[in-house]
């Protein structure tokens, strides 16, 4: 996706004119991977008969509370081996605590995890010019049609004929 | 492509992006005065360790102390003095011009060591000596440096590897070599 | 004579710079900046890094135990105790530790300074060399009769030095006098020694293998005559003997310190301590069977016990014990014997011992050796013997007043009035090494060594069996611009010339030390023996003095003791206020300790207080006035008003107030002045037969001040010892 | 039921009973969201001069209370504080365990509630959640302020050093440190994951500095379905694992004191004690700030209601008995066990000079929440919630005053005992509040307090449904 | 068919005795406070002052108890009994300190506090069941602060560290003496005589009511008269194991 290239942006004010939009678009020839909602609101694909979506971030959370797990096993494992000191007549690697730091260290990988995914997933930060109308804030649903669309006047007049508040070519901009 | 770096750096993450290099920058660079600022104060005479473990001086005989107990020691002005006397060049030469003004005044040298730990540290030499470890092991090679230098920093992992490495398998060797009670009290 | 000079010039070289810097960044960030310094020339014995050992002799009170000090590199790092002295056998007290903090206080004199009577310290410094020149214009101009010494307690080598001074110029014999010497009323005990025991010499007592000890307000784990030896003989009257443990019993109107690691404490009536003794007597005499002698047959067991504030009972089971024991040993000490009646006290309590058949036998009581080379037994002034000196100070009979070892400003009675007769002397001069109250009223200070900075010897007056000379040397070089007064004294009267030269022929004090130490060389019984003087001297610091290896106790004879009657009565209080008063010496500061923080810091063991004077009350009688801990009350005697915070004290009869004495300097350095308050202010001028200070002699009143200013501190928990805040109160 | 009939009757007039619904139910008096944004934008642009004053006055007391003080104590050391022995730890370990109790709210509202489905929380969710991260930030000033050698801090943490010396982590200081770790990291990401879409929502209708500070926050979020979906998800995992968190970080507090060996604080109830303890004073203390947020923020009577003070004060009341439960709990243990040295204990906390402190504590915590939070009209009534609030945050403030200080003077050593008489902490006590507070005005001034999206959700998911004559209202699960 | 039934082995005797040991005769024990001045004086222990004194600062190391009994006139005072850092076998003082200051040592079976590792929580002293650890509450030992120090510091004993403020101390048994006594056997090729050097307090106590020595070997003194009847453990009940026996009562 380069900031030259256009596309349609239509903004419905409801969730059932859109969905019927989606689903003539779908008619139309516009693939599914063509369109994009953006929303307000967090608006399931059940709701607009979309695909649903791939994420990843339930595995990253998984890898990460792995991987914390692992950081965990280490802490009160390995590291008392290192150097071993005796304290109070305890074992150097006592279980007891060493749950307690697992489960910490096991937490901290997961929730890390969660939040990077997010970040991985969405690509974000990104600060680069995007296609967006800032009335989307304002609770309405936008159909992005990304690919250039084998007949545009048609398609914005389906999208106006189904309820769209406003059809338009829209160029990436900084938001 | 340059444009484009432009306005990445001027974009919000383009601006965080220089804050943490120029602090990074920045703190190393104040960690590098830091450091350089630790060079040593001159000594009161430029002891050339060289000349003098060249010519077959023994380092015990000017450090008796490394052998016997916790301190190396520092040479008496009147050791220096019992085998200065003897050369001629030390009644002439400017070098050692400090050494017979303090020979006389009975004035004392005050001398900046190189070799140091800090004082929650209790180092002990005789048993370092006794383990039949040689001075060089630890100060480096004095017949190759003029004016004393600290060849390693002195610090607890360098002190803990050659203890581990010294303590071979045998266990209670090893316990005693890396407890904290032999050394910090 | 140069080795022991050269001696000193090596520890004039050792440096403490550098080793103090890198000690004192602790556990900071290590120190980025250290020097080193190296000796121009190495002291003999001197290792790098190793510590060196010296034997001296401690000089904290006059009991002339021995010390081992160690030193590092020109520092005196730790005292210890010398184990082959008699007195101590290694072992040391709390102000002999903290000896070193005497050593290195931040107050002491600096130099011999010109100090004209004034207020504080002046820093006037003069140079030795003038200071000498004024001690020499003050002999030589001086009529000797108006030249008066007045010196510390411990008979050492310097009042040898200026006895023989004295005698060879005429003036008056020098004066030793000391506040510990006055509390333990050791003239008292001196002249009972002498009507009881034959001989006029410092008893002693065989703690060591008695096994059934009545202690008459002796404190002796405390501070009396020698404590580190009587406690090492209560150690082993307690444990020594695997097969029986040593009872203790001891009578005294407040538990003491002592008193409270007795089997059983008795709170009696003070000045009925002779009383008890003739009635525990008679009522041994009587279970015993036989006859009763006549010093004992005059009490009445029942009218002691009601005139002592104590039953019948506690006396006729105190008897029982007695006569169960095998080695029975009574001690009179302390405030038993400040009393009008002390001496007749003391008597009793030693015919008591004779009673209990004890003179010369283990476990019960002789007459302590004498030091070797020593003619007689000297005791130290009473404080009569100090009225009369005061009264030639004032009536300007002294002119020229030289003062060691000694601070009887603080520690006399401020009745007494020795502060402002030492004003009318012409001229003072204070050898003190600190700057305390009589060394800032006078006209120059001429510091001595500190007693681990100076060379010497310590007659033991008691403590061991065996004769015992206790040889100090200097452990470090002087750390200030001090000189030993030995020497300044010497010097002095080289300058004078004519007879003071002649009395003093001596190059410096270690000559003159050999001297003195010459008529023991070859002596054959001793702890070494040396066959010339200088193998002498190098032995006698090696060891730490010099001592015979056999018991010289003398035994004395019961028969006179038990022929004479004695009558104590109850003794007669001065004042008339509703409570007896009780000074007693704090254990842990004694009359000197004040300057030294660590001393400060110490709890006293009975109340636990640290850096503070306290007034003991019984909390009975502190309810009924309306007292708690902590409040200020004035004490009023018929001599003078003092105040302090009280101390509900547990363990005191509700009749006596006490309070420790050694605290309330108003000089003396930093961590002593203005701390506390000092009892001797109230006490006032009644001795006993003997002479002594009848200090325990009064009755006082006592007044709420509504003050309350700072808790005073203890190291004790008030809600844990006492219950405080737990609704449990006492 | 008697009130039914009563309610039956008023469901005649139709039109008057929905009115009531709105005026009463947030979620049941929708408004456009582009109202709703413009209203919370308003809300955060306003400032009268009053707040500048309160803010200025709070910064200046920041530096001085907190800055400067905490400066004196590292270079006097921690003998200008009150601390002694056996009183080692003060106040600085009641305010570390007091903050960390409120920093347990956010987590409790915006967590639990999420995922028990309590719709009630929408609107709250976030002003809560700013406490737990701003709470947790005081604790870890209080934890650092008691240390005596701050600046070497960074041993507790695992680092890799050339010694191999890693810290002890046998120590319930350790868990500690590693579990405020985890909670105030993980909090803070769980604050920030559903703030995304209002920031975007306040990018897109800011400008100036305030558009580049939204713009940098939002990360360019836009809202496709992909964004949603991975915030949705990532949301749903932090709500489940956030709490188990928050159970383990105020576990381990008490586990610092459990573990002790000492009368008093050996016990095992402390764990659920303290997390009870905690949740107590936090709903006190988002109750005293929705009360402030409500009374001194403009728009904000639409979004907070008097039913989120019914709601939370019944939680309260709830929260109020197990406290009391749990207090009852380790009470008669340590009572009934006659241990001599825990007798002596009891004793001191009632019949010691800071006996007033306990039945105070008691009366806070207890009598007064259950004499108040019974009545509905009442819990409905913001100050008189605040002022309950107010009074269980002192309560629990007293009571950890209680279980550390107070308790610290009786141990086994008699001997040793002694009141502990607070010195330079009550500044630096008073700085971490002022700092709190501080943050939190900030706060409102910087970020949307009402997640507007959510709360749009909500009245999406809201309606009313007829049952014969009764009007009900219904819920639907949108996810 | 036999099978071994394995017990696991506890090595608890050998837990139990531990390596260095003490015995206080409290019977002995005349409360004379020159072990704690001996203490300050060997381990450069500061004093506190009044202020602090008062309010529980005070930093001795060692520090002798006494209770009373009864009230006037059968008012009795209790043995002294000096309390010190048991230097407990399981101490409860190690495993709840996060960065490793006090901890046991394998080779001298002590409890070390490494006073440069201390960063000064505090838990260890709310956890000693003994109250015998000391905080450095202030920089007492500073000659900024106190210039006394400046002359005091001379009589510093160069084997023992100065603590500065923030950092936990408490008895360390006089490692210092046992490290130099040891260096010194083993240059001579011999062990470690049993009385060849003692710790300052046992030194000074003038009523030799303290015994130290080797509590693991049988014929030292310090374990004769530990295992005497009289012997009694402080707090035993809670399973530190000390290693300061207290022998009791007449």
């Amino acid at each position: 996706m380069t900031a030259e290239e256009k596309s349609i942006l239509a903004v419905f004010a409801d969730i059932d004119p859109a969905a019927d939009a989606i689903e003539q678009l779908r008619l139309l020839g516009v693939h599914d991977d063509c369109m994009n909602v953006i929303s307000g609101i967090p608006v399931t694909e059940a709701m607009l008969g979309r695909p649903s979506q791939w994420t990843n971030v339930p595995r990253l959370a998984l890898g990460g509370a792995i991987a914390g797990f692992l950081v965990g096993v280490f802490l009160s494992f390995i590291t008392p081996d290192m150097y071993t000191i005796l304290v109070g007549g305890q074992p150097f690697t006592p279980v007891p605590p060493a749950v307690i730091v697992v489960f910490e260290m096991t937490m901290l990988g997961m929730l890390l995890s969660t939040f990077l995914g997010v970040f991985l997933d969405s690509y974000f930060p990104s600060y680069r010019p995007m296609k967006y109308i800032p009335e989307i804030s304002d609770g309405k649903i936008a159909i992005l049609i990304e690919c250039p669309p084998p007949d545009e006047q048609k398609v914005t007049d389906l999208l106006k004929k189904l309820g769209a508040e406003s059809v338009q070519l829209t160029e990436a901009q900084h938001l | 492509m340059v444009r484009r770096l432009f306005e990445w750096v001027m974009s919000p993450m383009g601006w965080i992006a220089v804050v943490i290099v120029a602090l990074s920058v920045f703190s190393l660079a104040a960690f590098g005065i830091y450091r350089s600022q630790q060079a040593l104060k001159p000594q009161p005479i430029q002891f050339p360790h060289n000349l003098h473990v060249g010519l077959g001086v023994q380092c015990l005989y000017c450090h008796p102390g490394a052998a016997r107990g916790p301190s190396s020691g520092l040479p008496t002005i009147n050791k220096c003095w019992g085998c200065h006397q003897q050369i001629a060049k030390t009644q002439t030469s400017d070098k050692l011009k400090p050494l017979r003004d303090a020979m006389a005044s009975g004035a004392n040298f005050v001398w900046v060591p190189v070799a140091k730990v800090p004082d929650f540290v209790h180092f002990n030499h005789r048993p370092h000596i006794a383990a039949g470890l040689n001075c060089e092991n630890c100060h480096g090679d004095m017949s190759q440096v003029e004016i004393a230098e600290n060849p390693q920093v002195m610090n607890m992992g360098w002190c803990l590897s050659c203890h581990k490495e010294r303590a071979g398998g045998d266990e209670e060797k090893f316990i005693k070599l890396t407890d904290c009670g032999t050394c910090h009290y | 004579m140069s080795k022991q000079i050269s001696r000193r010039d090596f520890l004039k070289l050792a440096t403490a710079g550098a080793a103090t810097t890198a000690v004192l960044t602790g556990c900071g960030p290590a120190s980025r900046y250290v020097e080193r310094e190296p000796y121009q020339r190495m002291p003999e014995y001197t290792y790098n890094g190793l510590s060196t050992y010296y034997a001296t002799a401690c000089r904290e009170c006059a009991a002339g135990c021995g010390l081992v000090v160690r030193t590092m590199q020109g520092r005196a790092i730790k005292v210890e105790g010398n184990a082959n002295n008699p007195v101590n056998l290694g072992k040391t007290c709390a102000r002999g530790q903290a000896t070193l903090q005497g050593l290195y206080n931040p107050d002491r004199v600096e130099n011999p300074t010109r100090q004209n009577r004034g207020a504080a310290l002046s820093g006037d410094a003069l140079e030795w060399d003038a200071a000498i020149q004024i001690i020499s214009d003050a002999l030589k101009n001086t009529d000797p009769a108006g030249i008066a010494f007045l010196m510390g307690m411990a008979p050492d080598h310097l009042f040898d030095l200026v006895s023989d001074l004295a005698k060879a110029i005429g003036a008056p014999a020098p004066l030793r006098f000391g506040a510990l010497g006055m509390f333990e009323a050791r003239a008292t005990l001196g002249r009972a020694a002498e009507t009881m025991l034959g001989r006029s010499a410092m008893p002693f007592f065989d703690l060591a293998n008695a096994d059934m000890v009545l202690s008459f307000g002796a404190n002796f784990l405390e501070t009396w005559l020698s404590p580190v030896a009587f406690t090492r003989d209560f150690s082993k009257m307690r444990r020594g003997n695997p097969k029986r443990r040593g009872y203790f019993i001891q009578f005294e109107a407040r538990m003491s310190q002592t008193a409270s690691k007795a089997d059983e404490w008795i709170p009696i009536r003070p000045g009925t301590e002779g009383l008890v003794a003739l009635a525990i007597g008679r009522l041994v005499a009587e279970l015993k069977g036989g006859s009763v002698p006549a010093s004992f047959s005059s009490v009445d067991p029942l009218e002691v016990a009601s005139t002592a504030g104590i039953k019948l009972e506690t006396l006729e089971h105190v008897a029982q014990l007695v006569v169960g024991s095998q080695a029975p040993l009574a001690i009179p000490g302390g405030a038993a014997l400040g009393q009008s009646n002390g001496l007749a006290t003391a008597e009793s309590v030693l015919a008591l011992n004779a009673l209990f058949g004890n003179f010369g036998i283990p476990g019960g009581v002789f007459l302590s050796p004498l030091s070797p080379n020593q003619d007689a037994y000297h005791r130290p002034a009473s404080a009569r013997e100090m009225t009369d000196f005061i009264a030639k100070m004032e009536d300007g009979t002294i002119k020229v007043l030289f003062v060691h070892g000694v601070n009887p400003v603080f520690e006399l009675p401020a009745s007494l009035g020795f502060a402002e007769a030492l004003a009318t002397v012409p001229q003072v001069i204070s050898f003190a090494t600190f700057p305390d109250e009589t060394a800032l009223a006078s006209d120059y200070i001429f510091p001595d060594h500190h007693g681990l900075e100076s060379w010497g010897y310590q007659r033991v007056v008691t403590g061991s069996s065996q004769p015992v000379l206790s040889g100090a040397q200097p452990v470090v070089s002087p750390y200030f611009n001090t000189r030993a007064t030995a020497d300044a004294l010497i010097a002095a009267a080289q300058l004078a010339g004519g007879k003071f030269a002649e009395a003093m022929p001596f190059a410096d004090e270690v000559a003159f030390l050999q001297g003195k130490l010459a008529a023991l060389v070859g002596e054959p019984d001793g702890s070494f023996f040396a066959p010339e003087i200088n193998t002498f001297t190098a032995y006698f610091q090696q060891h730490g003095g010099w001592w015979m290896t056999a018991p010289a106790l003398s035994s004395p004879s019961a028969s006179n003791a038990l022929a004479r009657t004695v009558s104590p009565g109850v003794a007669e209080f001065a004042g008339n206020g509703e409570f007896f008063f009780l000074p007693f010496v704090s254990p842990t500061l004694a009359d000197a300790g004040a300057n030294k923080p660590w001393l400060q810091e110490l709890p006293d063991p009975t109340t636990t207080v640290m850096w503070n004077t306290w007034i003991e009350m019984n909390p009975q009688t502190a309810q009924v006035m309306g007292i708690d801990n902590d409040d200020v009350v004035e004490i009023v005697s018929e001599a003078g008003r003092v105040e302090a915070p009280v101390y509900l004290y547990p363990a005191i009869r509700p009749d006596v107030i006490a309070m420790p004495f050694g605290q309330g300097h108003t000089a003396y350095g930093r961590f002593a002045a203005g701390r506390g308050t000092n009892p001797a202010d109230v006490l006032g001028v009644r001795f006993n037969e003997a002479g002594d200070l009848a200090f325990a002699g009064m009755k006082v009143e006592v007044r709420k001040t509504g003050k309350k200013p700072q808790v005073l501190s203890r190291l004790e928990s008030r809600i844990g010892v006492y219950g405080e805040g737990m609704g449990e109160e006492h | 039921m008697a009130d039914n009939q009563n309610r039956n009757g008023v469901a005649h007039d139709n039109g008057s009973h929905e009115e009531h619904f709105r005026e009463k139910h947030l979620m049941l008096d929708p408004m456009p969201r582009g109202k709703m944004n413009e209203m919370v934008m308003d809300a955060m642009h306003t400032t009268s001069w009053k707040f500048w004053l309160v803010f200025g006055m709070l910064a200046a007391l920041v530096a001085y209370a907190l800055f400067y003080k905490w400066g004196v104590m590292i270079l006097e050391g921690l003998g200008v504080a009150g601390v002694n022995r056996p009183a080692y730890w003060g106040i600085f370990l009641v305010n570390t365990v007091f903050w960390i109790g409120i920093s347990h709210a956010g987590t409790f509202i915006s967590a639990i509630l999420r995922v028990f489905k309590a719709e009630y929380r929408r609107p709250f969710t976030r002003a809560a959640e700013l406490m737990t991260t701003f709470g947790l930030i005081q604790a870890g000033f209080s934890i650092f302020m008691h240390m005596g050698r701050v600046w070497l801090s960074y041993w507790l943490m695992p680092i890799p050093n050339q010694r191999e010396l890693w810290p002890n982590f046998h120590s319930p200081l350790s868990w500690d440190l590693l579990a405020i770790t985890t909670y105030l990291l993980g909090s803070t990401m769980y604050l920030f994951l559903p703030l995304i879409p209002d920031l975007a929502m306040a990018r897109d209708r800011s400008d100036g500095w305030r558009k580049t500070f939204y713009k940098v926050l939002a990360l360019g979020f836009r809202g496709t379905e992909g964004e949603w979906v991975h915030l949705r998800n990532a949301m749903n995992i932090f709500a489940f694992a956030i709490i188990p968190v928050m159970f383990s970080v105020h576990t381990i507090v008490s586990w610092d004191f459990a573990m002790a060996t000492r009368p008093g604080w050996s016990s095992t109830v402390f764990g659920p004690y303290f997390v009870i303890g905690a949740l107590h004073s936090g709903m006190g203390a988002v109750v005293m700030v929705l009360a402030v947020v409500r009374g001194t923020m403009k728009n904000m009577k639409y979004f907070i209601r008097p039913e989120h003070f019914e709601a939370i004060g019944k939680l309260m009341l709830i929260i109020s008995m197990s406290w009391g439960y749990f207090f009852f709990n380790d009470y008669l243990v340590q009572w009934y066990g006659g241990d001599k040295w825990t007798k002596q204990l009891l004793h001191w906390h009632e019949a010691g000079p800071m006996g007033w402190m306990w039945f105070a504590m008691l009366l806070f915590n207890v009598v007064i929440p259950w004499g108040v939070l019974w009545n509905r009209k009442w819990r409905s009534m913001p100050w008189l919630l605040f002022t309950v609030g107010l009074l269980i945050n002192v309560g629990m403030w007293f009571e950890r005053y209680i279980i550390i200080p107070i308790s610290l003077t009786i141990n086994r050593m008699p001997f040793t005992w002694r009141l502990y008489e607070p010195g330079i902490e009550v500044w630096l006590g008073i700085g971490t509040l002022a700092f709190f507070i501080l943050l939190y005005m900030a706060a409102s001034k910087l970020i949307p307090l009402i997640p507007v999206w959510e709360v749009q959700e909500g009245q999406m998911a809201h309606s009313l449904k007829k049952f014969g004559r009764e009007t009900v209202v219904t819920v639907s699960e949108l996810e | 068919m036999t099978t071994e039934l394995k017990i696991p082995e506890y090595k608890l005797a050998e837990e139990e005795s531990g390596k260095w040991g003490m015995v206080v005769d409290t019977d002995l024990c005349t409360g004379c406070q020159a072990c704690v001045a001996a203490c300050a004086m060997e381990n450069n222990i500061p004093y506190v002052g009044e202020e602090d004194a008062a309010y529980g600062r005070s930093m001795h190391w060692i520090r002798t108890e006494r209770f009373w009994e009864g009230e006037y006139p059968e008012v009795r005072m209790t043995d002294y009994q000096p309390m010190l850092c048991q230097q407990c076998g399981h101490a409860p003082c190690e495993p709840v300190c996060p960065a490793f200051a006090t901890v046991h040592s394998q080779s001298e079976k002590l409890n070390l506090q490494v006073y440069n590792r201390c960063v000064g929580t505090r838990y260890c002293a709310n956890n000693c069941p003994y109250q015998v650890r000391s905080f450095n509450w202030r920089d007492y030992q500073d000659p900024r602060l106190r210039p006394e120090i400046t002359i005091l510091a001379n009589q510093f004993n160069p084997d023992v560290t100065v603590r500065r403020r923030g950092v936990m101390e408490k008895c360390t048994f006089c490692i210092q003496r046992i490290h130099k006594a040891q260096d010194l056997a083993k240059s001579e090729g011999r062990e470690v005589e049993d009385g060849e050097f003692t710790t300052a307090c046992a030194q000074a106590c003038p009523a030799n009511a303290i015994t130290f020595g080797r509590i693991d070997h049988p014929e030292t003194l310090v374990s004769q008269l530990a295992h005497s009847s009289r012997g009694v453990h402080h707090l035993e009940e809670l399973g530190t194991l000390p290693r300061v026996t207290y022998l009791k009562g007449g």
